[in-house]
């Protein structure tokens, strides 16, 4: 009976949404035209590091908040148990691991640079050295994290840190996370430059601390 | 029919599969997984829909990555606390609140 | 109806597909390999709406990220559910 | 720019931010110390935006990045802002000064408790100042997973559960916010509230009020009005009681505020057309919220039901907007359920602590033993049942006022007889503390800081019924 309701109430939901975006009107409101019209300023030419790092970098500081606050968040729900002993592994898998690891810190490193002028950024770069550090934990290189270390922490928290004293001063001095048009493009890099690292290990530790928990339970 | 607006409509459709799976499966992984085609829905939606005349649009490109970046957060919370429920009861579904 | 438009609408049809079997799939293992398909077939539809920012993301986020953990997780589901 | 360094409205988001991340790094249990002084600061700022807002006559603004809606982001506090900043500064500091003595050293429970409540308070303030539909779909998460992260981490299976019911319950309200933003979005192209006012009528495109009604539902699901409660009560019952008191005073007001945020804002057009099921819900909310308050076995549940109670009056000024004292009632009581909840989930907290079991029946004698917490409890009962000169009080006189002003009596009604049950299961607590405790009764010493904490939270929500024209004023900034 729930099931049916629930089945019914999403079908007619699609079909009548469907059928209201079929009949749109063009939008009033195309943003397009200043986010073009503003990039000589925004200190980046890539328009969709433009958005993210300068006309909605609130947005993003927000989310890596939100990012940090998951791994918290964990960790809080896991308990502190001890870190995981590597698992053995195939020396073949080993061996690629070894390889593609330095890889993917170059990809990384080119990916953060490339941001400013084409696809890429402080995401996509984290995102691969995350991958990177899973892929070593997979064939037994890296261990799993138990609680961790002050050191760790702190690598985990500095490229928030970076992008929260950066929105501080700038608040101080005029508006949250307005940078000035001639420093713009260096402080986008500096804040990129720090969530990339962080972002690296903030998003291998959500997998890291979960991967270790069940050896110890 | 343009590309946007064809990827806009995909987007609706899987906003409501995931929708009716995190509603109708019991499953916690599934539910996960639903979850995860629910987001998906609503960010084809976003971008399809801004770009319906297929001129791109970087202002719903950015929410997009921002809402990527929620979205595996939230998924990671969420296999966190069905691993230690499976660890602390052995099942992988919510018990029935028992109201105790 | 032009090739690229033909294009779109396999792929998705396929993308469709992939999400009903990740619902649908008998086997979690099956589930959650059509779910990592889900996250490729979502790459190239990202490519298609002008957005690779988004589809490098959700290749290494979406797909390759949840999917490792989603893997991870299935293991050691299955060693814990051996065990007991 | 005047004083541009001490602007408070990205201050009350920098701060809590700040200590949350210092809080982290220090490590497990650790943060008291910053979290204490950082919310002492906040309280500061969020009476200097008060008093600016109500001096100034207008919302005061702040655009980030110095764009400017609609390509940037603005912050924005008019009145209602302004109260709930307050109102979340005041009742955070009073439940960390509790915290502080209720976690011992080494209590897991504990270990997360200073950054998850960090970001959570970040996230709530961020909230209430944002001028911008995606914006506030972060806002939104942050506050959600920092809120199923304090229940969780009890760390046994119930709360567990009760977590990742939480969970899901939230992820589906957010996902169907967004799915609404993003519809917003196609068809006016902009996610500013300021910029969406004028473009938003009543012959907007049929997209927009599929989009409102997918953000409406969404919000509810997580302000938890019946029948969207069901997640509430093991989440908030469970939960150890600083967390509890933080959800039900706080988090479920930041939904219901931001469906009165757009339903007096960009959608006001289309929403009041759901303004009679909205009340509807509200009036069934508050008979089986009550109900089962009333026949509860275990006393946090009992207050957790008695959230799903009180927060169906937040639902009955929705037909009512018309006049001002409606949204008057509504603030009022966000404000009396806000002090009173918390006090009474942190008096049941030392009552728990104290004698080791946490059902009703096993309250005979409290009174005797923790004289201070029972009158806390009290109070703040009697702030629930509307007794005056309580904030509850005032909250339903304002309520009623409005309702036969309109013609509406059969909302009178229903605020009355809501108010009458809250009696029965007050006063069901209430009596069996003042029964003879049993012969082997035996009750630990808890720190006074406990106690009186407890009661300093009661003791607003009665005290606020004679502060309460300087607060319905504020809410003439808009």
């Amino acid at each position: 009976m729930k099931r049916l309701a629930i089945i019914a109430a999403v079908l007619a939901f699609a079909a009548a949404t469907g059928a209201a975006m079929l009949d749109l009107a063009p939008a009033a409101i195309d943003l397009r035209t200043p986010a073009a019209a503003h990039l000589a300023q925004s200190g980046v030419s890539h328009p969709v590091t433009a958005v993210l790092l300068n006309y909605r970098a609130y947005d993003t500081l927000l989310e890596i908040a939100v990012l940090l606050l998951a791994l918290l968040a964990i960790l809080a729900v896991a308990g502190t148990p001890a870190a995981a002993p590597p698992q053995a592994s195939d020396p073949v898998v080993q061996t690629l691991a070894r390889l593609v690891a330095p890889l993917a810190v170059v990809v990384a490193v080119y990916l953060l640079w490339a941001g400013a002028f084409r696809p890429g950024g402080a995401f996509q770069a984290g995102a691969v050295l995350a991958a990177a550090a899973v892929l070593l934990h997979l064939a037994g290189l890296l261990r799993g994290w138990g609680f961790p270390p002050l050191r760790l922490r702190l690598g985990l928290a500095a490229g928030f840190a970076v992008f929260l004293t950066v929105a501080a001063v700038l608040a101080m001095r005029g508006a949250l996370l307005e940078y000035p048009p001639d420093t713009a493009g260096m402080l986008i890099l500096l804040i990129e430059s720090g969530l990339t690292f962080s972002l690296g290990l903030i998003l291998a530790g959500l997998f890291l601390c979960l991967a270790h928990e069940d050896e110890t339970s | 029919m343009t590309s946007g607006l064809l990827f806009a409509l995909v987007g609706i459709a899987l906003f409501g599969l995931g929708a009716a799976g995190v509603l109708l499966i019991g499953h916690l992984l599934r539910r996960i997984l639903a979850f995860n085609l629910m987001g998906s829905g609503a960010f084809l939606v976003l971008v399809g829909l801004a770009q319906r005349n297929d001129v791109p649009d970087p202002v719903p490109q950015a929410m997009v990555l921002t809402g990527i970046v929620v979205a595996v957060a939230a998924t990671a919370l969420a296999l966190a606390l069905a691993r230690r429920l499976q660890a602390l009861t052995g099942r992988l579904d919510l018990p029935e609140d028992d109201d105790a | 109806m032009t090739l690229a438009l033909a294009f779109d609408v396999v792929l998705a049809g396929a993308l469709l597909w992939s999400a009903w079997g990740t619902l649908a799939a008998e086997r979690l293992d099956r589930a959650i390999v059509l779910f990592i398909a889900f996250g490729l077939l979502m790459t190239l539809i990202w490519a298609r709406l002008s957005a690779p920012d988004i589809g490098i993301a959700e290749a290494a986020i979406g797909a390759g990220l949840t999917g490792a953990l989603l893997l991870d997780a299935l293991g050691t589901l299955r060693r814990r559910g051996k065990q007991r | 720019m005047p004083e541009p360094a001490f602007d408070p409205l990205v201050w009350l988001i920098l701060l809590p931010l700040a200590w949350a991340t210092l809080a982290f790094v220090l490590g497990p249990g650790r943060g008291a110390w910053l979290a204490i002084p950082g919310l002492a600061a906040q309280v500061w700022l969020a009476i200097v935006l008060a008093a600016k807002v109500g001096a100034g006559g207008t919302a005061a603004t702040h655009a980030a990045g110095g764009w400017g809606a609609p390509l940037g982001i603005d912050l924005a506090a008019d009145g209602l802002s302004a109260a709930m900043l307050l109102l979340v500064q005041a009742v955070a500091l009073l439940l960390a000064l509790y915290a502080r003595a209720y976690f011992k050293p080494g209590d897991a429970a504990g270990h997360y408790f200073w950054p998850l409540t960090g970001f959570l308070v970040a996230g709530l303030n961020a909230l209430f100042l944002s001028a911008d539909l995606f914006n506030l779909y972060v806002t939104l998460e942050l506050v959600g997973l920092a809120a199923v992260a304090l229940v969780a981490s009890g760390g046994q299976a119930p709360q567990v559960a009760a977590a990742l019911r939480y969970l899901f319950a939230t992820l589906i309200g957010s996902g169907a916010y967004l799915l609404g933003v993003a519809l917003i979005y196609g068809a006016y192209g902009t996610v500013s509230i300021a910029t969406l006012m004028p473009l938003v009528d009543g012959d907007a495109p049929h997209l927009v009020w599929i989009a409102a009604g997918l953000m409406l539902v969404g919000l509810m699901l997580k302000t938890a009005l019946f029948p969207f409660h069901y997640w509430l009560p093991p989440a908030h019952g469970g939960a150890p009681a600083p967390v509890s008191a933080l959800l039900s005073a706080l988090v479920v007001k930041a939904s219901f505020y931001l469906i009165l945020r757009l339903w007096l804002g960009p959608l006001q057009a289309l929403l009041p057309a759901f303004a009679w099921l909205a009340a509807a819900l509200g009036a069934t909310a508050i008979f089986w919220g009550s109900w089962q308050a009333i026949r509860a076995v275990k006393l946090k549940r009992l207050i957790a039901y008695s959230t799903v109670a009180q927060l169906g009056y937040l639902f009955l000024i929705f037909p009512l907007l018309t006049v001002s004292q409606a949204l008057q009632a509504g603030l009022m009581q966000v404000f009396a359920h806000g002090f009173a909840k918390a006090g009474m989930f942190v008096a049941a907290g030392v009552i728990i602590k104290a004698s080791g079991h946490d059902t009703v029946a096993g309250l005979s004698g409290a009174v005797g033993r923790l004289p201070v917490t029972m009158f806390a409890f009290g109070l703040a009962g009697m702030t629930l049942m509307g007794l005056p000169p309580s904030a509850g009080f005032l909250a339903k006189w304002l309520l009623i006022d409005a309702a036969l002003g309109q013609g509406y009596w059969f909302i009178a009604v229903v605020a009355l007889a809501g108010g009458l049950l809250a009696a029965v299961y007050v006063f069901r607590v209430l009596r069996q503390a003042f029964l003879l405790a049993p012969e082997d009764y035996a009750v630990a010493a808890v720190p006074p800081a406990l106690e009186w904490s407890a009661f300093a939270l009661a003791a607003a929500s009665v005290l606020l019924g004679f502060f309460a024209l300087p607060l319905t004023e504020l809410l003439n900034v808009g």
